[in-house]
């Protein structure tokens, strides 16, 4: 492997303008603002290409093969994927797994699991979320027994992304049934998915795509170094780099597509003349350029490598509400187009309106619901009694 | 992950529907709700529109000749028609009732908008032929009239009307035309001039070709394409102010009807989330003892209540004597009360089931799908407030 | 006393053309659409008119003076009343301890107080709200103590209005400590506002103006015949009339004074070519067009003589939340002289938008504020679980 | 009742307010941001504001003369002329501060609008004598540029300036004049057919009459009517373009600080909030327990923050260099946002104190008519929304 450049070392701008001549010379065109989660085989070409150029792993550190983007660079990275539409790969092996093997790994882990996950031989998927534990995660059933040298895992998980092109998957497991709190008695293991014993349901979303899957393990025996971190310590490892993700999920740059699409419309279909519209657009524009600049206040913090305070929340709630009143607008500036499915044209603008609807939905349920993260905030940023 | 459906068939809670308080003389109505109710259920439920998804078959003939034979599709057609000669509560009901289960037929479309353009025109030979076949469920004829997407004036009418040869020739495309994919007939509007016809073309007419594109609730609207289509003369069934005033009272009455199919949607989409609240438990607790979540569920109780209100007026408020205004105003009052609410509720109620409200095999899903496609149908909310406000400022002015 | 015609054997519109027709003849002009509560000797003219006529009383039953008006004929009497800007006199007597005297009170209590109330003589003000017992009305504090003959009244009463200009007060109290639930050991009890021991200290609010009292009780005897109903059942008698109260206090009437005034100004300011601002009247407007819908639909059920259900709280927080958002527009469409005190001019057009803005503050507050009544359709309405 | 005062004096709960998070070169700010604070309440807080209510003393003389020595009178002023030579982000700070104990006096219509207005003309001799005074608290000058409600634009003037005599004939009325009540001068701007001119005219000035009106905030609007008064040439302190453009710079700086004002009255405002629902008890807990509430202050919370982080960002971008649309899209997108969020704290803040909010012994009605006073002057939300729109359509459309 030829020596890496020194990313950090570069200016912000001069590294902006790489990112995005990059993704703009390889990123397929037709593979653009795709709002669905993308699945393996349409994607492939497009990792096999960032391989070559050793950015597969923006986040991870250049010893295991990552561009070892601190977090200001972090942030353009994928600032320039949301601007350009560069769709999310199946990569919660580069996201997620990957740095928590790096933080709380064996060796044997690392040099197994990380090189094969940065060549795309690996697809992870994350197994957390079970039915009766979603936005309580701590209530999780799903145990593993030891055996001797295997754990024995049984129990159901849902919600899970690409389980159905992945080839490996990270559970988290209730391990001790005793333990004093909800939180404790948890462990993190990795599971191969050609394993006996485990079943795979793909569930259909409501935008009529195969998004995530339920995944049953029937008495599933797993070597016991796949455990990650220390037995009844998996809460504190999944529950690790969740910070960050809170800030990125916090982006502006995702309803800013919808906002694209009302703007195509209204522009085909005069709307701009229409005061009553242009107050409603501009409200819903101002949301989010409003949000950016707390976002920039966020992002500052964290490129001073502060801890982000749990008011970070607020982001995720603000975007993922406001994403949701622009889609709302959209379909109903699209009036009968706007319930009409598919790619549809407005003098010579297009959309698909109601890809863009479905697909802002959950954004108020995953990762803590806006409810979850009000009773957050509540509690540990207002300091407001817990409501018993 | 639980059966979501098992949850939508048996929901305990009930959300007083409309006409609930009916009494006196109204009383029948509760009756008819739950006459209806039942042959939803026993037409097959929402399982029957799960198997209709994806197939060019809209809805089941074999049910429309059920409601037929119990009467249904006479609501509005006198008797010396062959219809039963009731009025807008009955037929709020029966949309209602049907609505609830998401049942697919384009009753609204067939048995109140082309039935009502119908016997508002003047064409007394058509009215003879077709209205007991349309009361018979033998034939249904929808209206197709719209031409432009939020374009919701029936007398903009770009489709050109030219007297040849005892008859006229025809040409223009409508868009948005529910109900069309099994539709017999097309009540036509077209232009000669300042003179507005309508006209009766059957589906096999020379010259006319209907495409088919599916709505988010897996219904379909249809295309009509007519290019130099030749109707005979007896054909047009209104002209001139008749046809313009046929046009406007089918649409008010379509538009009523289409906000009593709102109706079921959101009272039934609530149901189904009341019943999940008290049984989901998260933390250790339903998650309906969440008192953040008792206040939305209670604003969705109130906005489905005032719907209900409001539709309950324009029902019976609305007959075809109605002045013309006090009736755009009604329906326009209605349409944008249910269409907010529907979608409000419905939306709310995905965000309550959680990521299993996201998921195609939870009902709540189709629920929103039927909610947008009836809140954008004849005219969204904001397009009925800005109608209403366009009827009254003059007089605030 | 004349023989007093059978108002309820009046068709509707006779009966509403009679009212209207009394109200435009005879009710001070000056006095028209006053926001504030009234005080007594501004009202005293209007008052004795009312008494002329026999109309003070309109809920009483003949036999005591009243007008003994049914339900629908109620409706019809305060509807003009709001219509014609009528404003309500010190009136507590009449509508609410007089319809307790006339229900739970004795024959002696109901010769002595009911003609001196109709006649003006005695004013009442009401003693429920306690400083830590406002929208928990169960919890209040005051307490009165049997001492032979006589009650011993201890503790204060805040939020009493014209307690400053009123001759009497009915206050409820605890008179037993042990009682099982809160609601128990309760009592309703008459005091002479003379008597010993009593202090009152108006409280002025926001909109500048002493509308409500604190009243503080430092061993007050009263005689124990002052007792209305039965000692410790005073929730019983307080509590009673109060589903009527919430379908009165559910008319959209209130709110169309502060509609009137917004289309006012509007039309002054030919803001009705402005399409945004249209698009938000209307949708105000609407809001009160079908809350009548709604209301209509309970007023039937009153007129058939139905109970209703606790779900006719909806009419009150439909109507509080839109009365403020009324007269938040109406501030805004204001500009700089929507913040400016006391009456203002608009191009020929006047309104005191600031009082319309303040008096609209306390409608989600009093008589069970909107969070409370939300619990109660909740719990009674939703049937939902109680929140532990 | 529970002493609504005390409370307000000594809340336990802090809101982080703006700059809270600043570091580096911006921590000076935070340091600064405390002395406003002990000078706030070492003044009198909020009992001295109450005390100058109804009075035609809108200020303290000796507070103003307090201020101009702690330096805060020149922040904006360059050092050759007396002053700091700082900017927004200091005055912001102080505005924040004071407006938290909601000071009356008008540092915003002295410090902010009129200084930038003079520092923006051209009249080298008016500045050189003005600006220093200004600096010491011994003049107050303020502008009076408006002349109808609503209209925010400062090149629409009805006012004439006629050139006689090595002066200028002024005649017109400008309104809602804050800080008129005890100014010395005036900036009055008027026109020579299409040359706007912006003068110098002192409140003795002879055919000047100032009348005061009271806002709902106890402070005072000044109306300015000039009669054929007539003003030396040296006084006109700019025209043409530089006098279109001081205004423009002026009204927006002061737009900038006036969100500055409503960042400390919203923040302040649900401080207060915040503690009185952990410590006012109902149904046997503390009204903070209580979810649905709880929901409400965390999204009242977000409204504070929101505005906090754009205020940042407009203070630290806005420096008289800066762009004129960038300047104005920056200076209405605060406006806007913090406008929106302190009337929607303080609404929501009455309602969280139940019957007592509703009281003038409540210190949160005092920063419910702050908040309206300063929601409206220079331009309210939607005011400013629409400004938004108007400089950045062009681009979309």
């Amino acid at each position: 492997m030829s020596i890496r450049p020194d990313y950090n070392a570069l200016d912000d701008e001069d590294f902006r303008r790489q990112v995005r001549t990059f993704f703009e010379a390889e990123y397929p065109p037709e593979l653009r603002y795709i709002l669905r989660r993308t699945r393996w085989p349409e994607m492939k070409t497009w990792w096999d290409r960032l391989h070559a150029q050793g950015w597969v792993a923006p986040n991870w550190p250049v010893e295991w093969g990552g561009m070892g983007l601190a977090a200001g660079k972090m942030l353009i990275y994928l600032d320039e994927m949301e601007r350009h539409g560069v769709a999310r790969t199946p990569d919660q092996g580069i996201t997620h797994i990957g740095p928590i093997i790096i933080r709380y790994g064996t060796e044997q882990q690392k040099r197994h699991y990380l090189p094969r996950t940065l060549s795309g031989e690996y697809i992870w998927c994350q197994g957390y979320s079970e039915p009766n534990a979603g936005s309580d995660l701590a209530s999780l059933q799903s145990t593993a027994v030891l055996d001797g040298d295997h754990l024995v895992i049984n129990g159901q998980k849902i919600w899970t992304s690409v389980a159905d092109c992945a080839t490996h998957t990270y559970v988290v497991v209730r391990t001790d049934k005793t333990a004093a709190k909800k939180q404790l008695g948890i462990s993190l293991i990795i599971v191969d998915l050609k394993t006996l014993g485990i079943t795979i349901r793909p569930i259909r979303n409501i935008a009529g795509h195969a998004s995530f899957c339920q995944v049953f393990f029937d008495n599933v025996r797993v070597p016991r170094e796949n455990l990650v971190g220390k037995i009844n310590d998996g809460w504190t490892v999944a529950k690790a780099l969740l910070s960050f993700e809170h800030l990125v999920i916090g982006s502006p740059r995702r309803p800013q597509y919808a906002l694209r699409r009302i703007e195509l419309i209204a522009r085909a279909r005069g709307m701009f003349s229409d005061q009553g519209f242009v107050d409603r657009y501009i409200a819903l524009k101002l949301e989010l350029e409003d949000l950016n600049s707390l976002f920039v206040r966020f992002v500052e913090q964290v490129k001073r490598g502060e801890t982000l305070a749990p008011d970070v929340s607020m982001l995720k709630i603000w975007n993922m509400d406001t994403w949701q009143r622009l889609t709302d607008l959209l379909v109903e500036i699209g009036a009968e187009e706007g319930v009409l499915d598919g790619i549809r044209e407005f003098s010579g603008a297009e959309a698909d309106i109601l890809q863009c609807f479905y697909y802002a939905r959950p954004g108020t349920i995953y990762g803590g619901s806006n409810e979850i993260q009000r009773n957050i905030m509540s509690r540990y940023v207002l300091k407001l009694p817990l409501s018993s | 992950m639980p059966d979501p459906n098992r949850l939508a068939q048996t929901t305990t809670t009930r959300v007083p529907r409309i006409f609930a308080n009916a009494s006196g003389a109204a009383e029948h109505l509760t009756k008819l709700a739950d006459s209806v109710d039942e042959f939803a259920h026993r037409s097959g439920g929402i399982a029957r529109i799960r198997g209709l998804r994806g197939t060019q078959h809209e809805h089941d003939a074999a049910i429309w000749k059920q409601m037929a034979d119990l009467g249904w599709l006479g609501i509005l057609i006198p008797a010396h028609y062959g219809g039963l000669g009731l009025g807008l509560s009955e037929m709020a009901i029966v949309a209602e009732g049907l609505s609830r289960m998401l049942a697919p037929e384009p009753y609204n479309a067939v048995v109140a908008l082309a039935t009502t353009v119908i016997l508002e025109s003047d064409n007394e030979v058509i009215k003879s032929e077709q209205l007991p076949h349309i009361a018979s469920g033998d034939i249904l004829p929808v209206l197709a009239w719209q031409e432009e997407a939020g374009n919701l004036d029936s007398a903009v009418v770009a489709s050109t009307a030219v007297a040849v040869d005892n008859g006229y020739r025809i040409s223009g495309c409508k868009k948005y035309i529910a109900g069309a994919a099994q539709a017999d007939a097309f009540l036509v509007s077209a232009r000669d001039g300042s003179d507005l016809m309508l006209f009766w073309i059957p589906r096999e007419c020379k010259g006319v070709l209907l495409q088919s594109e599916t709505l988010a609730d897996g219904r379909l609207f249809g295309t009509l394409t007519v290019q130099d289509a030749w109707i005979p003369a007896p054909q047009r069934i209104a002209h001139g102010a008749t046809a313009v005033a046929a046009l406007a009272t089918g649409l008010d009455f379509a538009t009523v009807v289409a906000s009593a199919e709102l109706c079921g949607v959101m009272d039934r989409v609530l149901e189904i989330t009341l019943d999940y609240m008290k049984t989901r438990v998260q933390f250790g607790k339903p998650i309906g003892s969440f008192q953040a979540l008792q206040h939305r569920a209670v604003d969705l109780y109130m906005h489905s209540q005032f719907s209900n209100a409001v539709l309950e007026e324009a029902a019976q408020t609305i007959s075809p004597n109605t002045d013309a205004t006090a009736r755009a105003l009604l329906a326009s009052r209605v349409k944008a009360r249910c269409s907010d609410a529907a979608l409000r509720i419905a939306r709310e109620s995905i965000q309550i089931h959680g990521a299993m409200g996201f998921t195609d095999e939870c009902d709540i899903g189709l629920y929103m799908k039927r909610a947008l496609v009836l809140a954008a149908w004849l005219g969204n909310a904001t397009h009925h407030r800005r109608r209403y406000a366009q009827l009254t400022i003059a007089a605030a002015a």
